[in-house]
């Protein structure tokens, strides 16, 4: 047996033991998620137990070394943790933008307490943390960005608006891009690290097309951001005016991770499972339907092929670009065609057949899914300059 | 017969177009109405007003009181309608079900048309069994009862049928499920017994309900045209109204359209006006290209009605297929373009995102009526 | 009965006498259009009668006044000839650029020496015209060209080369784009007229991806063209050094005859004639045949919509661009469905079966719609900016 | 297995490509033979340059002198070949008949598959009837005669036909024209009695034929796998030769886009590359990310097929289906972008169009492939 067969058979067995039936079912409502946090509350024993199993094993973040709370296993390792989580329907024991935002953003550019900190206290899922990158002027151009922080020696005076900061209003921490100077575009940015309990915070929460949102507007009044939270804990990463290349990463990183989820719903076809719902299905609609499953099919071998030369460091390093771009726009085509074989059913807004609109509320949210984290254009954008090398893009 | 307005239409066109933008307003209608949770959907105050512009009875023969125009006429109200999302019962009472009236009986007429064109009465259509639109099929039964007819069965996707003082019911008087023949038309009346509402409010923010028949009595005098000769009326109604919505579609994509090429003037990124980017300027001008085809062949489809020809029915198909097509990639190239303010409840592009997807589906969507094209055209 | 009435009856007789029963069947072959010209001869005698009644009555450009070979009829007049000959199949008496791009160009711009010479001519089917405007390195940027006339006082000598001049080995005369000033890129441009026999003039054809074709390319090797052909008889239309404004007017009309001519096959729907060529249709051929049936009925009414607000001097004067654009395409589209529908068969280039591979020739052919007379990329920024009103556009 | 090349695959890749684009070159090859009017339509020089390479028995088992390589090596030859437009019976002969002789008996492998290997001798299949590709339904009859049989019917689209030595015919040994029991597979001699070709050039300038069987005398030898028992190998063939269409397809589409690119790198129109314009930016891109996809999932089909996987069927479909919609968006953007000179015969733009457009046709288009996918997925 080779070592990762007997990785394998450990996790199995240790899966069995430690993961409940009732976080094998699909995630279906907002509170099956876990999130963590100051203010966090279980929803039953069993997500408790869960997360505690996982917490205590260093499974919220297997690949991180065991030193910041993780289980230190290694690419490989974390494949067949994942594969085996997945092959028994298993729930993320925690899910936070701590884990897939700040950590690796810390475990790159961070210093060693910022990492002994932090990172534990993500993995441990004691603190919740928000993002804070666009502003009402800043979308896809987001190095335009004009919070300001004033230099005050030790801390700074911040004020500003941030826009689309996800669960901001349940958030403990943030982690947010300030402009430090105002006369260097790229390189007058800093990535700031402060307490949402800080005077001066205020949300406000962002109502979608689609309903209720976990987006908000979050505003800074005079908010004092220290520049140090004790020895070898800056209280912003990498270095002051230089938090754009923190930045880029992460972004880089996001549009990896969205590309990498790849696989999941947008790739599914979905012809069978909309004749079982709405019976037959008008012949255009049906051949509508065809030519869909087809790309979603030959995109689910695209995401296979993609995650496989990521992992091999093959691939072009622009390719999560190319995975964004097609996932999203494939992912909006499915919902459209969800809709048209749903019919007037899947128009309800409210009622009970439909959860309280569903469908719709569904397929208007996937309409987001081409503009955040990158819109199709900047996807488009990088894919002309960065991989086709044409001029000027 | 010039494809565009004559002098009449083009005052008609420019009344319409003034009116909806003060009186139907998105904020004045659609978002008062909806942040009210209102039950109709709908503002009889803006009905009344529809009826002293003499709309509401825009189709209804000027012997019954009304102004006697044609479909290319309701049209263009319609589009006004489209591009204000003015939530009214005007394609239900005005277009579909006066329609069908026309085809009533002097006394049926007598009886229903006066609250029509008066704005006092509200009244629907009830076609749809089931979540896709299939009138071919009809199972709602109506059985011979005494002098009148028994009626069982259900009716979905009834637009505002909580709020109408009368429906019209297509239901079966005789043979089986698919038969072409063997339908009747009824003009069921809102306090019928046995009939009951599952009202529910849609993407669009009105209102439509599952409306069950649970044996209601009707006298003869509901027959709308002959017993067992419905199915032409209803024809003529889905004629009328397909091209109706398919108005209605022009309106939301031109009125879609519009505001995204006025935010292309006006957001700035990286320095430039993002309707500077050739990329977008060209998704701009072929949208412009669809919007403007999906206009005309719905006013072609119009005058083919009103001038009695046999291709108005194939044209109606062709005129609803298109326009969702257009409307369709206006309102996604709309949401898209504005980025994600697009997504938020406070713009306006999304509700048109929304009025857009229950259009397309209202009497048969771009799916079903391409099929119905090939169909008709023998393939 | 109305003049419209009457003028109908007398034309409705005037085909009857004179239009062969041979006249009226389809064009089928190449050698069915009567280009005139000086070597010009007749496929039969039906042509040859048909060809010269109407040049006796002034049918071959009808709407031209009497004094340059028309008829002089009115804009109505002119609709209802046509009318007519559409009803009873009636082919054109005379094809020639003459008539669709440099009649309109003199009756604009020209000298009535010119007009009495040259529109004479035309109209008469004397002298056959080709166009002398693309240039190798000038396709979209057609403004860019460069052959160069040199002023030698009373002629210019013309060193350059022209490209996609149609029918240029079989022309008689050449109306040509000439730079004269290289100091001023749009106001240096002459709209020459000169002999294809001149001294110094070449042209060799240019073979398509469907094979043979009309276009040539022509070289100009030191050709003297005069600056007048006699009396009031420039050898340039227009003046000197304002050729450009003459070829943008006539650019605009070629596009608004071919978005006129918007109508015929390209917006005929063609599911109902592919089942009849090859039988049941696979089912999501059938579907995409349907979608696009949609499109072309729908554009035919847009067809008409436009030829109706033209005629009344209403709608948007930039719309034969979004009419170019959307026709050519749909083409395109059209004849991918052909080959779609015709299997295997269509694919043969030379049998008999397909009369020396008519299906795939076609279908090649009409790749070029969305080049030629403008691309679609050229037609989208002329939208953009001048309907739209896109900035920068 | 991970979706990439391993170091072997790698090692094959760079030698066939190198190969091809020396030895089979469009000018040496393609335009060498068309404008020769060469009557097979490719090279037998060239044939026998492959066989040196190995790779005209890659897919016959060692035990049969081949390489025993897979369909995913065998799409990483078909890839280059695409590529470079190379005409050659590759698919047709190493592929398709190849798959078919696999499921020989010893005999028959041993009199047909040395001269394939050797590159002495070219194959085709014979499974069109009429101007699609409806393998499902087989007309074509074989009825016993003696200790044989005589064949009888028509093939269309038969691939170099009058240039092979041997084609595998799918005829019909009993039941009805839509069995799907029933079909037998034979291997005809080049130089059996009563069988005609009507060879015609194709777009691509590659040669088909119309093959006529007129009572067509077959021994026992003749067939191949079981008698009634063909289907199967049939669909093995046609499995093997979808994913390799595909695989030659995605070739097709790279060398198109590549040479896109490099143009919209080159020409200037409006003091500008016109690869600065976005509009041409985003377009490219868009083709970009769907030649990508159209090369995994062929990729995916390949493996899948190699390993044995059920999924292979539906995953050869859907390669099929998708390199048709991404080579097909491929030339068409290649020949727009070129502008007038893409449509010049000088320019290569446009032969990839052809060969492009006769690859797809060949084992099926899109849409026959997109109905397969809904079909075996129960929809």
């Amino acid at each position: 047996m080779s070592d990762h067969e007997a990785f394998r058979a450990e996790v199995r067995e240790w899966l069995e033991a430690n993961c409940p039936p009732e976080m094998r079912q699909p995630v279906k409502d907002e509170d099956d998620v876990y999130w963590g946090g100051r203010n966090a509350t279980f929803k039953n024993d069993a997500q408790k137990a869960w997360f505690e199993a996982c917490r205590d094993k260093g499974y919220t973040v297997a690949e991180w070394p065991e030193a910041y709370g993780g289980a230190g296993l290694t690419p490989a390792e974390g494949k067949i943790l994942r594969q085996e989580m997945s092959r028994i329907g298993a729930r993320p024991p925690l899910s936070s933008f701590g884990i897939w935002m700040l950590g690796p953003a810390l475990l790159k550019f961070g210093t060693e307490g910022q990492k002994q900190k932090f990172l534990n206290e993500i993995a441990r899922g004691e603190i919740r943390w928000c993002q804070g990158y666009s502003e009402p002027g800043s979308g896809s151009d987001l190095v335009s960005m004009q919070t300001f922080g004033e230099d005050k020696g030790d801390h700074w005076i911040v004020n500003g608006q941030k826009i689309w900061t996800s669960y901001a209003d349940e958030a403990d921490w943030i982690f947010c891009l300030v402009r430090t100077d105002k006369e260097n575009k790229y390189q007058g940015i800093t990535f700031m690290l402060f307490d949402m309990t800080s005077d001066g915070v205020s949300t406000k929460p962002i109502k979608l097309i689609s309903g209720n949102s976990p987006f908000c507007e979050t505003f800074m009044d005079d908010v004092k951001v220290p520049k140090s939270y004790g020895e070898d804990i800056p209280g912003y990463v990498g270095e002051i005016n230089r938090g754009w290349d923190v930045a880029k990463y992460l972004l880089g990183h996001e549009r990896e991770m969205i590309s990498g989820a790849g696989g999941g719903d947008r790739t599914a076809a979905i012809g069978a499972a909309m004749k079982r719902m709405s019976g037959e299905l008008d012949a255009v609609l049906r051949a509508e339907l065809a030519m869909f499953d087809v790309d979603a099919l030959a995109y689910s071998a695209m995401g296979e092929k993609f995650l496989d030369e990521m992992k091999a460091g093959k691939g072009h390093p622009a390719q999560p670009n190319m995975m964004k771009y097609v996932g999203t726009e494939l992912n909006k085509t499915r919902h459209e065609l969800m809709m048209a074989a749903g019919g007037s059913r899947a128009l309800e807004w409210e009622s009970e057949e439909t959860r309280g609109g569903k469908p719709a509320r569904n397929w208007l949210r996937t309409k987001a899914n081409s503009i955040e984290g990158g819109t199709s254009e900047v996807m488009l954008n990088v894919i002309s300059k960065r991989i086709l090398d044409l001029p000027g893009a | 017969m010039p494809l565009y307005h004559d002098d009449d239409q083009a005052m008609l066109a420019e009344t319409a177009s003034q009116f909806m933008a003060e009186e139907g307003a998105i904020a004045k209608q659609l978002r008062h109405w909806r942040d009210r949770d209102c039950k109709d959907g709908f503002g009889h105050g803006l009905w009344k007003q529809f009826a002293e512009m003499g709309f509401t009875g825009m189709l209804v023969s000027e012997d019954d009181g009304g102004l006697g125009m044609g479909s290319y006429e309701a049209g263009i109200v319609l589009e006004e309608i489209g591009r204000n999302l003015t939530p009214s019962p005007f394609l239900a009472s005005s277009v579909l079900a006066a329609t069908a009236l026309k085809h009533a009986d002097n006394n049926a007429r007598e009886r229903w048309l006066p609250g029509l064109v008066s704005g006092d009465h509200v009244y629907t259509v009830a076609i749809d069994e089931g979540a896709k639109h299939r009138p071919e099929t009809i199972k709602t039964r109506a059985e011979k009862s005494g002098n009148g007819f028994k009626l069982t069965g259900q009716k979905d996707f009834v637009l505002h049928g909580a709020s109408s003082d009368m429906l019209v019911v297509a239901a079966r008087t005789s043979g089986n499920d698919d038969d072409a023949d063997g339908i009747t038309l009824f003009a069921v009346p809102k306090d019928a017994a046995n009939m009951s509402h599952d009202a529910v409010r849609l993407v669009d923010s009105s209102m439509a309900t599952h409306t069950k028949f649970d044996g209601v009595e009707l006298d003869g005098d509901a027959v709308i045209g002959e017993v067992d000769g419905g199915r032409e009326i209803l024809n003529a109604m889905l004629t009328a109204g397909r091209i109706g919505a398919a108005a209605e579609g022009v309106g939301v994509a031109s009125g879609a359209m519009d505001m995204t090429v006025d935010y292309l003037k006006q957001r700035k990124q990286f320095g430039k006006l993002i309707g500077e980017f050739q990329a977008l300027q060209h998704r701009a001008a072929h949208l412009y290209s669809e919007v403007e085809i999906a206009r005309a062949v719905t006013m072609k489809a119009a005058q083919l009605l009103d001038g009695g020809s046999e291709k108005a029915d194939l044209m109606a198909s062709v005129a609803k297929a298109k326009v969702a097509k257009a409307a369709g990639l206006a309102v996604k190239e709309g949401v898209q373009m504005h980025g994600g303010i697009g997504m938020t409840d406070e713009y306006d592009i999304g509700l048109y995102m929304k009025r857009d997807r229950a259009l397309q589906e209202f009497l048969g969507d771009m799916y079903y009526h391409a099929g119905r094209v090939a169909d008709m055209s023998g393939y």
